[in-house]
């Protein structure tokens, strides 16, 4: 492959284009909804109603949009369209002409649509992720080409450092820096990891990029791997996310058939190599040191750092982490420059960020949103509220690792010191809003129960004090708790938080403190008076 | 060698360049608790209790895995850890059964001796009482995992001793057991050469030899050290 | 509403046939000799075994140490650490309820609770004629669709207790399925 | 119209009880419950745990009398190792059960009804406990106090410690006695030989003024159980069963304790924690019988010590010749039980072989089924174990002393209520007489349910609808 | 009288080793009565929890609603409460019965499966007291000022805390379990 080939690849898919484009998308939420389904009614449609020469049906990444899913999208005219079943393909084929159409309509124009940047989600429901061309054509692995000829891996690091890209997978570590490191640490033999461990419960985000552009993650790691000196990679992806894997495993044989994984890159000395590891349902294995234990094909249990992976990593050799869609905005930051991406977001978090929108929101799914917008602006504007008009209460934040937000705060620029100075984090991007319907200590012991079940078991204080705190939760949900319980629960998070060895359990009691924070009165209402606090006798 | 000097505890130690904090506190005369630490093992920094207050870290480092670095200033005993600590040996009471009063190890037990040492005089956390079994299928020795506190010290000596890997920890979080190969009974661990050092490790009256009374236990860990030792010098 | 799911295993070789009875020792000698018998391998073998064989029996678990050289405590180890790997077989057919934050935020807790009280299960057993295990999960990263239950590997989205309800009986009523079975998730 | 009086608690015996009487509708006494009202359970959470470690896990059945669940754990122990101890270790094992009866019989005699006993059972409620002794007879209190340590050092000395020694093991002891230990043992014979000499003389001084306690303290016929030595003496370990009814007809001798349960059945009331065990032959409730020192002394030949066979002639004698039925000489038995302990136990620090080194038999599981047997202060106990082949405990039956005395002590309190009752009423002078009656058998209750309990006693009457008619509470 | 000091002793779930142990202080007993009146002890005839007690030893763990109603009264009128050996601390063996959940399949076991055909099981209520399901240390159910571990504590411990607690002084610290 060279850049020839590429070119010829990319003017060949163009020029095979269609005028009319009925684009379905085709990731989880849709996909589950029976888009795969719609998208063979429509392709029969279009065949069937002789239009097969101006029409092409595609199946296209995510478009953000779940809640409203499945979802189909005419170009150019833009049409949107929401809650498609299968039965309805001839009515949206009808729709081409202008036809009437009874299929729920949507609004591309909708704030939660204009309100978005894309960066890394600017392929999401325009290309088909299942094939390699759709990518190329897109401009996909000209950056690489770019790289691997012209710019030396110390420029590409200082591309990435002077972006102010940080760490998208929660902690917000700058990334240029992490590369530096891994640079600069000896060694023959290095690897670059994607951290596709996306365990936060009620985020998706990089599943949905996975699902949606997988090549401009292999791409992202690639460059990577030439700034830092590595040869091999690997992506590791949760297990609960087969149809990122599959179209994972098959974006890696495509670019390894097209010469663009593997061995001599672009006909240049480069190699890398990368393979798909599949997790088996560990959240811990988010944690940078226990996904090299689960890489390296053990027990998913973290170990103390220092010293750090960048150097000493996978089979003790300097390793680059980094999470899906941190690698995911390197070809945009390439492509357009550090000072371009260093122009969006704030002074100290630059770039974009994709948050998964979910709880008792109208609009749910996925975003992607300047850093420093607020809360408000994400929640009001682009999620429209509660589905049924009533004020939203609190938004979580972060995962298991992050807390609640109140209402009163929502003016917060969501960046990762503003986020942090409020009680959360901005973790890997979860947004759960919740309504005034939600118990605020069931919510905590939501968390808690479970950091006490993905505990890995290696240390004392998250082994056993994620199992002290959720029992004095469940106290406190079912009435049965004291103020001293109350005392206790609050010595206990200091103490995991102060004690615990890896970032799970630091992070595990965030979710009480900030709730305590935030809504101790629900707390004190669930407080019962000491004596009834005594054990019950049995029945 | 070259030296390192630091201070612990407003003491001014010196220490050779690669020892650990807890190396050089154990040289210098200061006692740190510990227990998932044993010499002659590798260092894994799970049980926590010797962490350490360095100054300059925000967080709090474990005393048997960082190395002294040339005018460290640590804090082993700050009313923070001292509480800390006691914190821990009360959530390690309150996980498992541990009933000193009719365990083969009492008085002779690492984590009795903890209770002592941290001033720990009750339990405030919720006992757990889990449902733990004793294994005695094994001909010499037999297990009781109502008294094991998951140190993994079995599971090192095991495998960087004795070199077979016998044993190692199944299932995770609360519910996580140190085990036997296949999870089988010990007894029918093919692996096991029966060489007794993961009885020689235990710091609790988890692993025991079968036929041991109660407060009949005897064992001292200190010879996994010594055994590693020889070692070397032989090689 | 509902789409089927590839299977969770790395998809990542071509399968030398459909696996049957009398080839899945075969597809997982296979599937160990791609990966050089590497001990790193382990989760991948396991994966592999569990996809061929619905569950990690004791038995499979020896060869699986044996093959990679790995000591038998160790691959109980790992087995027993990823949710994913099950030492015991699973129902003829599984029903899982999602239940990450965004479902339980939309009321998976009370889903779960009925379909414990339907079927008389509690969550991560299965019945005892072997049709039916009723399990969970911690998000499957369909939270826009939440609640979310997943039927034999078809993503239900917006569930709710009375279709679950009707869907489970309409798929216990079909003729018992046959002891071997191939396990997906 | 039945009527039901309670009381509640009941004070200074070991272990928490309540006593409910129950009338009549002609105000006559119609039944009698000793409700005990503890329960802890080791039968059950015993079980998967190796039998090496019952005897110090049973030994927290009592703080009392550990040592004998001690030593019948140990015994059973024995009996699945299937070895012969070594001599030492048998003769050491009687060395403390000596030990034991005598400072438990003194903690009954001086601690529990030594107010009773020697201030008189009218004296004030106030004083009546061993503060109260101490204050109006130091010297004899000093004395007992004295003879209890006596009892609780010798145990140290061969355990470690007073109480919960962990030292009978399967097969053996863990320590021998030191000859420094023997010697300091020795010398402080005579000064106990004294105390218990004194105490029995003091006894039988009062015993005139306590022909109403003795005529209705529980006198009745009954059957009597114990251990009996080859020749038919005294035993306390070690020795075969015996069964003997109030004629004085031997029912069932030398029968091995492993085969008890062809002698005794047990059952459960819902009013009480405590079990009932039975002479099988006889059914329940026939078969009730009663264990302890006056069982022992009415079952054997002689006690086969000089000074105590010379008192147990005189107690036959003073009751009337055959067995003794009347339950308040449990008292008088009791410090003859000391007197005699202390002449074996003289006996035994004589013996060379208590030096000998080997101490303990290994071997591993031979038998799956074992029964420990010994003579607890207040009774024989039993220990019954099954083991799987590998020495996990699958089963544990306990019978306790104070148990097989519970049919005896509810005939007890209703021969008490129906002689004192007057009216609906209670009084003081029937709580007295009802908890003196109780007291007698020193009932440890801690044993009998494996539990232990509140002590004191409350009387409840109840109206023929169970309505509550009068309650006291001193 | 006056100016000597209230002494209870009380005994829960356990098994009276730690008062046997008290009376192991022999001949310091009568140094004792000189010092302090004991005004409620299962070795007196006291039936009654007096008011203003001084101090108040518990021995035993709270395993049925009498243990825990009597503890409640205890801690309501004693001054300074200890809680007195392992089971009144942790719970000790009397707790061992927890690891079997709920007691009801316990006593099925003990008193029909193990007696004979008549077997039944306890309860009458108001008579004998209902087990509590879990066996708890007292500190779970009232606030303990000083714990005195040991199985039992040895006398030496016992008089080391009384003659500290009598005099107004904290008590020694340490102490060991088991």
């Amino acid at each position: 492959m060279d850049l020839a080939e590429l070119n010829a690849i990319a003017a060949h898919e163009r020029a095979s284009r269609k005028p009319i484009r009925i684009a379905c998308c085709t990731s989880l939420g849709c996909y589950a909804s029976g888009a795969v389904e719609l998208q063979q009614q429509l392709t029969a449609g279009v065949a069937a109603t002789g239009r097969a020469e101006n029409v092409e049906v595609v199946g296209v990444g995510c478009m953000g949009f779940c809640g409203h899913g499945p979802l189909v999208r005419i170009e150019p005219e833009d049409l949107l369209f929401e809650h498609v079943r299968p039965e309805q393909a001839p009515a949206i084929i009808a729709a081409l002409d202008g036809g009437p159409c009874d299929v729920e309509r949507g609004d591309p124009r909708h704030p939660f649509f204009a309100r978005q940047l894309p960066i890394v989600r600017r392929n999401g429901g325009v290309i088909d992720p299942e094939r390699i061309e759709a990518y190329i054509a897109a401009g996909g692995y000209a950056t690489l080409y770019r790289v691997l000829h012209d710019v030396s891996p110390a420029e590409v690091i200082d591309q990435i450092t002077r972006s102010g890209l940080r760490g998208r997978g929660g902690a917000g570590y700058p990334t240029g820096l992490k590369w530096a490191t891994v640079a600069k640490s000896p060694g023959e033999r290095k690897f670059v990891v994607c951290n596709g461990d996306e365990g936060d419960p009620g985020a998706f985000m990089d599943r949905s990029i996975l699902e949606s552009d997988p090549h401009l993650v292999l791409e992202g790691m690639a460059i990577a791997a030439y700034a830092v000196g590595a040869h091999e990679g690997y992506l590791y992806v949760r297990g609960e996310y087969p149809l990122a894997i599959q179209r994972l495993t098959r974006a890696i044989s495509q670019a390894r058939r097209h010469g663009l994984s593997g061995s001599q890159i672009f006909e240049t000395a480069f190699d890398f190599k990368v393979e798909v590891r599949v997790g088996a349902g560990a959240f811990v294995c988010g944690e940078e040191t226990a996904l090299i234990a689960s890489i390296e094909g053990r027990r998913g249990q973290p170990r103390p750092r220092p010293p750090y992976p960048a150097e000493r990593g996978l089979w003790g050799c300097p390793t680059l982490i980094n999470n899906v869609e941190t690698f995911a905005n390197i070809v945009p930051i390439i492509e357009r420059g550090a000072d371009w991406y260093a122009s969006i977001g704030t002074a100290r978090s630059k770039g974009t960020k994709v948050f998964a929108l979910t709880g008792k929101i109208r609009n749910t799914g996925l975003i992607e949103v300047p850093m420093g917008i607020t809360l408000r602006e994400i929640i009001e504007d682009l999620g429209g509220g509660t589905p049924d008009g009533t004020p939203v209460k609190a938004v979580q934040t972060g995962g298991p690792s992050g807390g609640c937000i109140p209402a009163s705060l929502f003016d917060t620029p969501v960046d990762y010191e503003s986020l942090a100075a409020a009680g959360s984090i901005m973790g890997s991007g979860g947004m759960v809003v919740m309504d005034a319907g939600t118990n605020m200590v069931e919510i905590a012991r939501f968390y808690m129960a479970f950091c006490m079940d993905e505990s890995c078991g290696k240390c004392v204080p998250c082994r056993v004090g994620t199992v002290q705190m959720h029992h004095l939760l469940d106290k406190l949900v079912n009435g049965q708790a004291t103020s001293e319980d109350l005392v206790q629960l609050e010595a206990l998070c200091q103490i995991v938080r102060e004690m615990s060895l890896c970032g799970l359990g630091q992070s595990a009691p965030n979710p009480v403190l900030s709730t305590l924070r935030y809504f101790r009165d629900e707390y004190a209402a669930l407080l019962n008076a000491p004596s009834a606090a005594a054990p019950q006798p049995t029945d | 060698m070259a030296a390192r000097t630091l201070t612990i505890d407003g003491q001014l130690v010196s220490a050779r360049a690669g020892e650990t904090i807890l190396e050089a506190a154990r040289d210098a005369g200061i006692a740190i608790p510990t227990l998932c630490h044993l010499e002659g093992l590798s260092a894994v920094g799970a049980c926590r209790l010797c962490l350490v207050e360095v100054v300059g870290s925000s967080r709090l480092l474990p005393a048997c895995l960082t190395p002294v670095s040339e005018g460290m200033e640590v804090r082993t005993a700050s009313e923070r850890l001292q509480a800390n600590r006691r914190a821990l040996v009360e959530l390690l009471f309150a996980e498992r059964n541990h009933v000193c009063a009719v365990c083969v190890a009492s008085g002779n037990c690492e984590l009795q001796n903890l209770a002592v040492q941290v001033g720990m005089t009750h339990v405030r956390y919720a006992y757990l009482t889990p449902q733990c079994s004793v294994d005695i299928s094994h001909p010499q020795f037999g297990i009781d995992h109502n008294r094991c506190v998951l140190c993994t010290r079995c599971v090192r000596a095991c495998d960087e001793v004795e070199g077979v890997h016998t044993w190692d920890v199944a299932g995770r979080g609360v519910n996580a057991r140190v085990i036997t190969d296949l999870g089988l009974p010990w007894g029918e661990a093919t692996s096991c050469t029966s060489c007794g050092k993961c009885l020689l490790a235990c710091p609790t009256g988890a692993i025991f030899r079968r036929g041991t009374s109660v407060a009949e236990l005897e064992r001292d860990p200190r010879r996994i050290a010594v055994i590693v030792a020889s070692r070397q010098e032989r090689w | 509403m509902a789409g089927a799911l590839p299977r969770a295993a790395p998809a990542q070789e071509q399968d030398l046939a459909a696996p049957t009875v009398d080839n899945r020792q075969k597809i997982l000698q296979a599937t160990m000799r791609r990966h050089q018998y590497r001990p790193d391998a382990l989760i991948e073998v396991l994966h592999k075994a569990q996809e061929l064989y619905g569950y990690l029996s004791p038995t499979l678990l020896a060869t699986v140490a044996h093959d990679l050289h790995l000591p038998p405590s160790r691959v109980y180890g790992v087995a027993t650490f990823y949710h994913f790997f099950s030492l015991a077989p699973q129902g003829a057919h599984t029903c899982t309820v999602c239940l990450g934050t965004a479902c339980y935020v939309k009321g998976a807790a009370a889903l779960l609770a009925a379909l414990e009280a339907e079927t008389g299960l509690k969550a991560g057993s299965t019945s005892a004629d072997g049709q039916l295990s009723l399990l969970t999960a911690r998000c499957l990263g369909a939270c826009g669709i939440a609640p979310a239950v997943v039927l034999d590997g078809l993503v239900i989205g917006h569930a709710d207790a009375a279709t679950l309800r009707a869907r489970l009986h309409a798929l216990l009523a079909q003729p018992p399925l046959a002891e071997e079975h191939h396990g997906s998730r | 119209m039945p009527t039901t009086i309670l009381i509640d608690p009941v004070t200074r015996i070991e272990g928490h009880a309540r006593i409910s009487i129950y009338l009549d509708e002609a105000g006559e006494v119609s039944d009698a419950r000793f409700h005990v009202t503890e329960f802890r359970g080791f039968e059950r959470f015993c079980l998967g745990r190796p039998f090496w470690e019952m005897p110090a896990i049973t030994a927290r059945i009592c703080g009392i009398c550990p040592v004998s669940h001690i030593l019948a754990s140990a015994r059973a122990g024995d009996a699945i190792l299937a070895v012969n101890l070594p001599p030492a270790a048998e003769k050491l094992r009687r060395l403390m059960n000596l030990a034991q009866i005598v400072q438990s019989h003194t903690l009954s005699v001086f601690h529990l009804s030594g107010p009773d006993l020697f201030l008189g059972f009218e004296s004030d409620p106030a004083r009546r406990n061993i503060f109260g002794l101490i204050a109006a007879e130091p010297e004899l209190a000093r004395a007992g106090i004295k003879l209890r340590q006596f009892g609780q050092e010798l145990i140290e000395r061969l355990g470690g410690r007073k109480i919960h020694p962990a030292w009978a093991v399967p097969g053996g002891v863990r320590s021998g006695l030191a000859d420094a230990d023997r010697a300091a043992v020795a010398a402080a014979l005579p000064a106990a030989r004294a105390t218990a000499r004194e105490a029995l003389a003091r006894f039988k001084g009062a015993l005139p003024g306590f022909s109403e306690e003795v005529a209705s303290y529980g006198r009745f016929a009954s059957l009597f159980l114990a251990m009996v030595g080859e020749h038919g003496t005294w035993e306390h370990y070690g020795g075969q069963l015996r069964i003997m009814d109030s004629q004085g007809h031997i029912l069932a001798d030398h029968v091995p304790p492993e085969e008890y349960a062809e002698l005794i059945g047990e059952t459960a009331e819902d009013w009480s924690y405590l079990k009932f065990p039975y002479y099988r032959p006889y059914g329940y409730p026939d078969g009730s019988y009663r264990v302890g020192p006056l069982a022992r002394l009415n079952v054997c030949r002689s006690f086969g010590t000089p000074l105590a066979d010379a008192e147990l002639v005189e107690m036959r004698r003073r009751a009337g010749g055959g067995p003794v039925t009347a339950s308040f000489f449990y008292h008088y038995a009791r410090l003859i039980e000391i007197l005699g302990s202390l002449e074996l136990i003289e006996r035994l620090l004589d013996d060379p072989e208590l030096s000998a080194r080997r101490l303990r038999a290994e071997a591993d599981v031979n038998r799956l089924d074992a029964v420990g047997c010994s003579e607890a202060p207040r009774g024989t106990l039993f220990h019954h174990y099954r083991v799987d082949e590998r020495g996990l405990l699958t089963y544990v039956n306990l019978i306790i002393a104070t148990g097989q005395n519970n049919a005896a002590m509810n005939r007890t309190v209703a021969q008490i209520a129906g002689r004192y009752l007057r009216g609906d009423r209670l009084d003081e002078g029937l709580l007295n007489r009802v908890e003196g009656g109780i007291r007698a058998f020193d009932p440890c209750l801690s044993c009998s349910t494996h539990a232990i309990g509140i002590p004191a006693l409350t009387a409840r009457l109840y109206g023929p609808a169970g309505q509550l008619l009068d309650e006291v509470a001193r | 009288m006056a100016g000597k000091l209230k002494l209870a002793t009380v005994w829960l779930g356990g098994c009276s080793g730690c008062h046997m142990s008290l009376l192991d202080l022999d001949t310091w007993l009568i140094d004792l009565a000189a010092l302090a009146d004991l005004v409620y002890s299962p070795i007196a005839d006291q039936k009654h929890f007096p008011d203003g007690v001084d101090l108040s030893l518990v021995e035993g763990a709270v395993a049925n609603e009498e243990h825990l109603a009597l503890a409640q009264e205890v801690r309501h009128k004693s001054r300074v409460l200890v809680a007195m050996g392992d089971c009144a601390v942790t719970g000790n063996v009397t707790a061992l019965r927890n690891q079997l959940g709920a007691p009801d399949r316990l006593l099925q076991q003990i008193y029909v499966e193990h007696g004979d055909a008549r077997g039944v099981l306890p309860a009458a209520p108001g008579i004998i007291p209902r087990l509590l399901d879990r066996v708890v240390p007292l500190h779970a159910v009232v606030p303990v000022d000083h714990y005195l571990p040991g199985c039992p504590p040895a006398a030496p411990q016992i008089r080391a805390l009384l003659k500290a607690l009598l005099s107004g002084a904290p008590p020694p610290a340490g102490g060991r379990f088991g």
